[in-house]
């Protein structure tokens, strides 16, 4: 498609895990492992799994901030991975990332009014006036009063936190914002209110949003597509109604039985995986989810499963289909 | 001792700046004295001795360096203390009292300076291993292994038999052998912090590796800096009496509380003033660094500030 | 020719009591059990005791040379022939008798290339040593054995002092064959016999333990020695040694009564200044101990080339601004002020120096002298002066700055480690600095050959570059002169033209103190650096106790 | 955990290289001739040069340091220029007890400090917390040597409970034990207490709590021996400090160790002692270093070593 | 049934800097035997607080008043040895944090055992075969072997598995769960859910279940108790309050929740923050935030209402509606 914003093919970041004498690499940490996906200017992708299943390093990948291990990361047809420092750089203006922890993502000894000018003044863009007025620009727009500029990051409360860490990214007018679990440390009643914010900017600037969560509902809420990871490989991806009306996965569809519902009425059958996420570094043969998924057959546990279209724009890799 | 030991918490990523109250400043002040009070006694002792220090000629009551004809008796010992010297003289027949007032400036000095060249040295090493890592890392990391695995007090012992016993040379021993704490320290501490989502959302607006360290992780490491090198001084003290008391400290005759006591060992048997009174200088001294550090510790440890 | 007090217990003329034994505290480790190489005091205390010489000392303080291991001695009237008749009595610890060879095995050993012996200079004048030491050759003609009793001596020159020499730790009967079993350790190639620990000498006591801690040292029942009762020597069953570097602690053992004597095994001063002066305040130790002048003489040096103190009027100040007497005093009294470079013990001293060669303390003149040599307020004179680094000496080096502070000279003190002051000063490059020379046996050759004749025959003494031809001519005549009365003569003049050139300020005479208990008896203060074990004994109390 | 071993000793290695090369270059620095402090003042300057040669003093720096290098991998320290013994015997003499001074030092500071690090969690901000705090901050401002000096005129000589120094039975231990205990007590106090009320924060004693455990039993089986953990690392890095450290009580209490001998060493210029002690001292510290770390195992099962 | 435990009128004030703060304000509830009741509240309600305040686990300088009557006895009024004989016997707790709530330093076995060296008087080789059997009660596979391990190698569900076991060894009469899934994935908080609830049924225990999950609450509990900023405003039968809830803050809480089925609507979140304890404002403490705030919101604060049977609500709203004012 034509406005195809970004498009990730065949990402893989490997952890090496050193041992011995010498440090040598005695295996991998499978973090990240062939992940494929295109995403359109204005969208949203969701992408949920269970903790250590990759979702962070996947993110992180894709704006460098970790160096891939192989894979071709196009934004807007040029490779990231290939470029120099300088061109990355520059980069970086297009792609920004919102973190987790309102607490540990904003520098306790930078003001307000310095937190959000640092990357201007990194870019080189406004003149210092100019700066100082967009700082209140971006402050009324995350919804926070513009006079709080000169205050620090230790007196405001986590939502106001995360409001000043979604306009840092917005501070240098991003196409992409890597969001990653931005409300997992709010709580329910000031989530919403992040959520409705991020909404909003999406929509008044046409920004594309990679939403890393492990919240179901409030990745159902917020994403277009949905990619479910599993130890670092993709399980399933698909436009979110699709997906949730109709998951194809073992594994998509114990992790959505599993959310509770608010409502003591609602019962559903509920599939309930036996044991743990295996460890990253020693993988299952074929079907990484064949130790845990009720319908494992011989073949699960053989080869591994191609990553199929199944339905239109409905992926998943399961022997099943 | 010459202990390069100093634990030293590592600082969180929040500082713990007081919460402004409506309280006016006299009431924080007094709170916070009795919340910290031996942060106060500490700076108060500190302060003292920079005031002693720097206004040395108006509180020493003769010339620090004059060899009195009264101050020895005939038998060649020194005179216990009187009117004239008021803490009695040395074995050369000088004033105690003056020569640990003119004393203070070279404590002070040599504890100060090589706090400073510690921190400084340190802390670009610490910054630079911890933040580049890989092969900068590793050589340096065992560069500072030598340095606390070194003997420190032979290292000190043979560099001034090479270089000669003078204040700059102390200095120079103590500022070139007395980093390898602080630089294991603020190495642990880069590595920590540049994982913090906060550098990590510096690297992401597309900073250079240098203006995140010289911007966002120096300023952070200045709690540990702060606390390490106050009790640092006061160890450095330490070690310039101890290089004295072994014969290779300060150049007579400027005095310096080590080598007084070096002198008195001459003397202590039967002029105890001549040990006692140097000693205290430098136990206090030591003692007001050491409050000022750990109470700083104290008071940058977020879980001591309630807000 | 000493001042020396009589010691109390020496003049108890009761016959010695045999058996017992005391223990002794050394501030420092011995460096060497060779005797080729023990040369500091230390080392000399215990070697002395292990080693028996060709000839000695007379017991009870004097310099007058006596028989030892040779009975008896012949010399050529040109003085270049020595013929020593040795007893046949004496045994090595092994068995193994005494021979010439002994001796002549010990010469080789001092005087071999290969040795770094420090006695080695005192020898070379022996027909053939000069090369042998030098490497040039593999025998020294010079010495021989004209039977296995008969040792006799070839010099190239008459070398008057020949006897004080050999009374020195360096030539002690050694045992060749002994030296054969242990040898060959090639641990160094420097010493091809022994390691520092190892003795088998033929004194009157055995060693019989050592370590860094403590030597023992047990008495030798065979030796042949005896006193004038016929009684033999040691009286000692045991001398036990500690080594224990803090001086206090060991005045205190003393105190305690756990010590019997302090001594040479103190170092130069006998007791150690920190205590000296409540020692000396109470009564009960002040009758313990007694004193003596020293043949050693501690001098402020002055560079004659290098430096202000080239300048003539510069040395003369420096001479009349240092007032000695304050210095003495800082030292417990424990000095007389020099004011030429030999001590009154050391013939060729001159008792009454001419006036031109004479400095009072005078610190006017002083003044006048340096403005004179073109110094003032604006034009100030500042010197490097240079010592070692050891408490004493900064005491002097600090009282010695603020006088000379009083008369417009500042110094500037270089205290360093003895290894690196012996550099600078022996090379010639110190303008000015603190020593002190210490006699190897009382002969004016030892201070003033070694220490101004320029150049002296490959020695570095001179630290002060001192160049007088004229003196250096008086020098060389006296060296090697039999003529004693000549040579005393030679000396004086050396003496007094060496005051009037000024390069060094002679500051005190050491006075030496020990301190003895008075369970002991038989003690002296000997001349030479040891302390005469042999002649120790107990009360009977003290022997039972 | 083995390949941990290994990898340490390797790095220990190259740290005991850098120190050889370090040592070097400064003893070689030194302005002064070793042959001279040999032959002594008085030997003539034939003979200071033919030892010189022989010692190999004239050849250039860099064969002098391969040269010892390569006695050094034969196991060779050397020989003594001034006590003609082989470095390797000297030293081990004196290592006893210099380990025996450390060791004696390090358990005093144990004794007085662990006790009164777990008074002071256990009665925090009251007054008993103050007055230990307050008098262990006044001994750790005390110079040790200083400390020293006093306790053996008073404990030693006037009132004679005490040997006046010197090495020997344990009642020469004491007073110079005490010594350091007093002065380094403090550090053990200090960390015992906050890492105590550090762990007393933490979330499984308030599970051990809630199993209904009484407080001694919390304090003794759930907080202490969590807190002891970094006590452990600090009274490694505290003991192989002390190794080079007790120098300064080594010659107030006359005790002939290696700090003794280093420090005669290098009064008198004796290199390949100075270097033998230097490389022997810091083989301690690293060791030492590598059996804690492996101790550290041992009480917290969550260390692996890879 | 009868109440196996009646908190009446809990106040909890912290001390910092010689002033108390009130943390948790006139809080009365009730659980019934074998009854599960779920606390919800935003971060900071003091949830953590009052569950801790009925282990008497709060440090000396709190101030707790009111009575904690567990079976009849007030627990406040116990000695602290006899309180120790409450704990860890009669009610057990589980904590939030898996990971840091077992100590590091001893192995599983000897963790589980514990409780029951101290309540059950047992040997502890008695101990160690019954924390295995207990082990395998809490669906642990290889119980003998993990027994000998230590916390670090077990992952987080595991370890609140063993959390659970330790909780489970006496047998107690009321379990404290304080968030105890908080920390874990979905697929391992439904693992642990039901285990709990099978747990519960089979030895018949109450528990009183802390959480900030609305799902979970209405998923696991009989009854419901909101709290907000340190007081209870509004409690009832779970279906009412999810169904029927008449707190302005009940309702908003639930509006603001993205749903996982149905239309995807716009939220709609409460306004503001939560108010910190320094600076609680007066008379209802929700006022600030509230949609519906009147005059005396801001300055009274409301008693509890009884609405419909067993249904509280602390609301001034409510006040005016119905008169009969329940005390
Ligand atoms: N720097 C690293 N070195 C080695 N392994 C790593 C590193 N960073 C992450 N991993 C491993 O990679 C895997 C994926 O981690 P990642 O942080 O991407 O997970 P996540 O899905 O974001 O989990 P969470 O929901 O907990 O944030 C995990 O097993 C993690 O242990
Ligand atoms: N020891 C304490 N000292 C002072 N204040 C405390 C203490 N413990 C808790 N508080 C305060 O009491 C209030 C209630 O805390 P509590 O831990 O009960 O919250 P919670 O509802 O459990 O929150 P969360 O969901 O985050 O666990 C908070 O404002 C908290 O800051
Ligand atoms: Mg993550
Ligand atoms: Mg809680
Ligand atoms: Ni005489």
């Amino acid at each position: 498609m034509s406005d195809t914003l970004l498009q990730v093919q065949e990402l893989t970041k490997y952890f090496p895990i050193k041992q011995g004498v010498f440090r040598r690499t005695v295996g991998h940490v499978r973090a990240v492992d062939g992940v494929t996906f295109e995403l359109r200017q204005g969208q949203t992708l969701g992408v949920v799994g269970e903790s250590g299943c990759g979702k962070s390093t996947m993110g992180r990948s894709i704006l460098r901030l970790i160096e891939p291990t192989s894979g071709v990361v196009e934004f807007e047809g040029k490779n990231v991975i290939k470029m120099s420092r300088g061109q990355m750089r520059a980069m970086r203006r297009e792609m920004q990332i919102v973190f987790q922890d309102p607490y540990a993502s904003l520098n306790p000894r930078f003001s307000i009014q310095q937190t959000l000018m640092e990357p201007m003044v990194i870019h080189g863009l406004y003149t210092p006036a100019e700066r100082a007025k967009r700082v209140r620009e971006l402050l009324e727009r995350v919804g926070l009063d513009p006079d709080y500029a000169k205050r620090y990051p230790h007196e405001f409360s986590g939502g106001q936190r995360q409001r000043i860490g979604i306009a840092r990214a917005l501070a240098v007018n991003p196409k992409l914002i890597m969001l990653d679990e931005p409300v997992a440390a709010l709580d329910v009643s000031v989530q919403s209110q992040v959520l409705n914010l991020l909404e909003d900017l999406q929509q008044e600037y046409n920004l594309t949003y990679i939403f890393v969560a492990h919240d179901l509902s409030v990745v159902r809420h917020i994403s277009d597509q949905i990619m479910v990871l599993y130890l670092g490989k993709m399980a399933e991806l698909a436009d979110s109604d699709e997906l949730f009306h109709d998951p194809l996965h073992p594994y998509t569809r114990a992790l959505l039985s599993a959310v509770p519902i608010p409502d003591p009425d609602v019962k559903r059958e509920r599939i309930i995986l036996q044991g743990d996420l295996p460890s990253p570094a020693n993988p299952p043969t074929g079907c990484v989810f064949h130790t845990r998924c009720p319908m494992a057959t011989d073949v699960c546990k053989q080869k591994r499963p191609e990553w199929k279209e199944v339905k239109p724009n409905h992926h998943v890799a399961c022997h099943l289909y | 001792m010459a202990m390069v030991h100093t634990e030293i918490p590592s600082m969180p990523p929040a500082p713990a700046t007081p919460a402004s109250t409506n309280k006016t400043f006299g009431q924080r002040l007094w709170k916070s004295m009795k919340d910290f009070p031996m942060l106060y006694i500490g700076a108060f002792i500190v302060l003292l001795m920079v005031v002693v220090a720097v206004f040395a000629p108006v509180f020493a009551p003769h010339n620090p360096d004059a060899v009195f004809s009264q101050g020895i008796t005939a038998q060649g010992t020194p005179v216990g203390p009187s009117k004239m010297f008021p803490l009695g003289t040395d074995g050369n027949g000088r004033d105690v009292l003056s020569r640990i007032i003119y004393g203070t400036r070279v404590s002070l000095t040599v504890g100060i300076v090589s706090a400073i060249i510690n921190l400084v040295v340190g802390t670009f090493v610490g910054l630079l291993a911890g933040f580049y890592g890989k092969w900068v890392d590793n050589v340096l990391m065992r560069v500072v292994d030598v340095v606390l695995a070194f003997p420190f007090l032979l290292l000190a012992m043979a560099m001034v038999s090479v270089l000669g016993p003078s204040m700059w040379n102390i200095l120079l021993v103590l500022g070139i052998t007395g980093w390898g704490t602080m630089a294991r320290l603020v190495r642990g501490q880069v590595l920590a912090m540049r994982e913090y989502e906060y550098v990590q959302a510096e690297r992401a607006l597309g900073a250079s590796g240098l203006r995140i360290m010289l911007r966002v992780i120096l300023p952070n490491l200045f709690g540990t800096a702060v606390v390490f090198s106050m009790l640092n001084v006061g160890n450095n003290i330490l070690t310039e009496a101890a290089l004295s008391f072994l014969g290779i400290g300060i150049q007579p005759p400027t005095p310096s509380w080590g080598n007084m006591i070096e002198g008195a060992m001459q003397t202590y048997q039967y002029a105890p003033w001549t040990i006692w009174f140097p000693g205290l200088a430098v136990i206090i001294a030591v003692l007001g660094f050491n409050l000022l550090g750990d109470g700083l510790r104290d008071i940058l440890d977020p879980r001591n500030t309630q807000h | 020719s000493t001042n020396s007090t009589t010691p109390g217990t020496t003049s108890t003329s009761a016959k010695p009591n045999e058996g017992g034994q005391i223990n002794l505290d050394f501030i420092q480790n011995i460096r060497d059990l060779d005797p080729a190489l023990a040369y500091d005091t230390q080392s000399g205390e215990v070697v002395d005791q292990l080693y028996d010489q060709l000839v000695t000392w007379a017991p009870g303080g004097s310099s007058k040379v006596v028989p030892m291991v040779a009975k008896s001695w012949d010399v050529s009237k040109d003085g270049l022939t020595y013929t020593f008749h040795l007893r046949n009595d004496v045994k090595f610890w092994n068995g193994d008798p005494v021979t010439a060879q002994s001796f002549i095995t010990e010469f080789y050993r001092v005087l071999s290339p290969n040795m770094g012996s420090g006695g080695a200079g005192f020898f070379t004048d022996i027909v053939g040593a000069a090369d042998y030491n030098a490497g040039k050759s593999k025998t020294i003609s010079g010495l021989s054995a004209s039977d296995k009793y008969t040792l006799v001596i070839h010099l190239v020159k008459p070398e008057p002092f020949l006897l004080d020499a050999l009374t020195m730790n360096f030539i002690s009967a050694v045992d060749p064959k002994y030296i054969e079993s242990v040898g060959n350790h090639q641990l160094y190639a420097k010493n091809p016999a022994f390691d520092s620990t190892k003795a088998m000498g033929s004194g009157p006591f055995e060693l019989n333990t050592i370590n860094p801690n403590q030597i023992i040292l047990t008495k030798n029942p065979n030796y042949w020695r005896t006193d004038s009762y016929g009684q033999k020597l040691p009286y000692l069953d045991k001398v036990t040694i500690n080594i224990s570097t803090n001086d206090v602690t060991d005045t205190e053992h003393f105190e305690q009564g756990q010590t019997a004597w302090i001594g040479w095994n103190f170092g130069g001063d006998g007791i150690p200044s920190d205590e000296y002066p409540t020692f000396m305040a109470n009564p009960k130790y002040k009758a313990m101990t007694s004193t003596k002048v020293m043949n050693s003489v501690w001098y402020v040096g002055m560079n004659m080339k290098v430096g202000p103190t080239a300048n003539p009027l510069v040395r003369q100040a420096i001479m009349y601004g240092i007032n000695k007497k304050a210095i003495i005093q800082l030292m417990n009294g424990r000095g007389q002020v020099a004011n030429q470079p030999l001590p009154p013990g050391v013939p060729g001293y001159v008792k009454n120096l001419p006036a031109d060669a004479t400095y009072t303390y005078n610190p006017t003149k002083a003044k006048q002298l340096l403005k004179q040599a073109g110094y003032s307020t604006s034009h100030p004179l500042t010197i490097d002066y240079y010592d070692q680094n050891s408490p004493d000496s900064v005491k002097i080096d600090t009282a010695i700055q603020a006088q000379l502070a009083k008369i417009g000279i500042k110094l500037n003190l270089h205290l360093t480690s003895w290894a690196t002051f012996l550099d600078k000063a022996e090379s010639g490059q110190a303008d000015m600095f603190w020593l002190g020379w210490i006699q190897d046996f009382p002969d004016a050759s030892d201070f003033l050959n070694t220490l101004f004749n320029f150049p002296a025959e490959g020695a570095v003494n001179d630290s002060t570059n001192y160049n007088n031809p004229q003196v250096n001519a008086w020098l060389n005549d006296a060296e090697y002169s039999t003529n004693q009365a000549q040579r005393i003569q030679d000396y004086e003049k050396a003496t007094i033209q060496i005051m009037k050139d000024a390069p060094w300020d002679p500051m005190y005479y050491d006075v030496f103190t020990s301190a003895v208990q008075p369970w002991v008896h038989g003690f002296y203060i000997p001349d030479v650096q040891e302390d005469p074990i042999e002649w120790v004994w107990l009360d009977k109390s003290h022997i039972q106790g | 955990m083995f390949a941990y071993i290994v990898r340490r000793l390797g790095s220990t290695l190259v740290v005991l290289f850098g120190i050889t090369i370090v040592s070097f270059l400064l003893i070689y620095a030194i302005p002064a001739d070793p042959a001279r402090i040999i032959v002594g003042p008085k030997a003539p300057m034939s003979v200071v040069i033919a030892v010189r040669h022989q010692l190999g003093l004239d050849q250039p720096l860099y064969v002098q340091y391969w040269r010892y290098l390569v006695g050094l991998l034969h196991g060779n320290l050397g020989t003594s220029y001034t006590y003609n013994l082989p470095v390797s015997q000297m030293i081990l003499q004196r290592l006893w007890p210099t380990l025996e001074l450390a060791l004696g030092c390090w358990i005093a500071e144990l004794i007085i400090g662990v006790p009164l690090g777990i008074y002071t969690a256990r009665h925090a901000r009251k007054l008993g917390d103050y007055v230990m705090s307050i008098l262990a901050l006044i001994f750790l401002a005390m110079p040790v040597f200083w400390l020293g000096l006093i306790l053996l005129y008073w404990f030693a000589f006037k009132i004679p409970i005490f040997p006046l120094g010197g090495f020997g039975g344990i009642q020469y231990l004491i007073l110079p034990s005490l010594t350091y205990g007093l002065t380094g007590a403090a550090f053990y106090i200090r960390l015992l207490k906050s890492q105590m009320l550090e762990v007393l924060s933490q979330d499984y004693v308030r599970t051990a709590r809630a199993k209904g455990a009484s407080e001694r039993r919390v304090t003794w089986r759930h907080v202490l021996r969590n807190a002891l953990i970094p006590v452990v690392t600090y009274g490694g890095v505290d003991f192989s400090y002390l190794i080079s450290g007790v120098v300064l009580i080594e010659s107030v209490f006359s005790w002939n160790g290696l700090g003794q001998l280093a420090y005669t060493a290098i009064q008198n210029l004796d290199t390949p002692v100075i270097l033998g002690t230097v490389l022997v001292v810091a083989v301690a510290v690293t060791l030492v270093n590598l059996i804690v770390d492996l101790i550290y195992g041992v009480i917290d099962p969550r260390i692996r070593y890879e | 049934m009868g109440n196996i435990l009646e908190v009446r009128d809990l106040n909890i004030n912290f001390q910092i800097d010689e002033k108390y703060y009130s943390a948790v304000q006139n809080v009365s509830f009730h659980i019934a035997e074998g009854e599960t009741l779920g606390l919800v509240g935003e971060s900071g309600c003091g949830k953590s607080v009052t569950s801790l305040a009925i282990m008497r686990l709060l440090q000396e300088t709190t101030k707790v008043t009111g009575t904690i009557d567990f079976k009849g006895q007030n627990l406040l009024d116990l000695t602290e040895p006899q309180m120790r004989k409450v704990r860890g016997n009669d009610i057990a707790m589980i904590f939030q944090e898996p990971m840091t709530s077992l100590n590091p330093v001893y192995k599983i076995g000897t963790q589980i055992g514990e409780s029951l060296l101290l309540h059950k008087g047992m040997t502890v080789k008695q101990a160690q075969l019954k924390a295995i059997e207990l082990l395998k009660q809490v669906g642990i596979p290889r119980a003998e072997q993990i027994a000998n391990e230590y916390p670090h190698q077990l992952s987080g569900g595991m370890r609140q598995r063993v959390m659970i076991a330790i909780a489970m060894a006496c047998q107690p009469h009321l379990l404290i769960a304080d968030e105890p899934t908080t920390a874990l994935d979905v697929t391992i908080q439904a693992q642990i859910l039901d285990l709990m609830r099978k747990l519960t049924a089979d030895n018949k225990m109450s528990t009183l279940l802390i959480t900030h999950d609305l799902g979970v609450v209405a998923e696991m509990c009989d009854r419901v108790a909101v709290m907000y900023a340190g007081r209870i405003v509004e409690e009832g039968p779970v279906r009412t309050i999810f169904h029927n809830p008449q707190h302005p803050y009940t309702i908003g809480l639930l509006k603001s929740l993205p749903k996982i089925e149905g239309e995807r609507t716009r939220l709609q979140p409460i306004e503001g923050n939560v108010p910190s304890l320094r600076n609680m404002p007066a008379g209802c403490r929700f006022a600030p935030r509230c949609p519906h705030a009147m005059e005396v919101c801001r300055t009274e604060d409301p008693s509890p209402a009884l609405v419909e049977d067993a249904h509280e609500v602390r609301c001034w709203l409510h006040h005016e509606a119905r008169s009969e004012v329940h005390v």
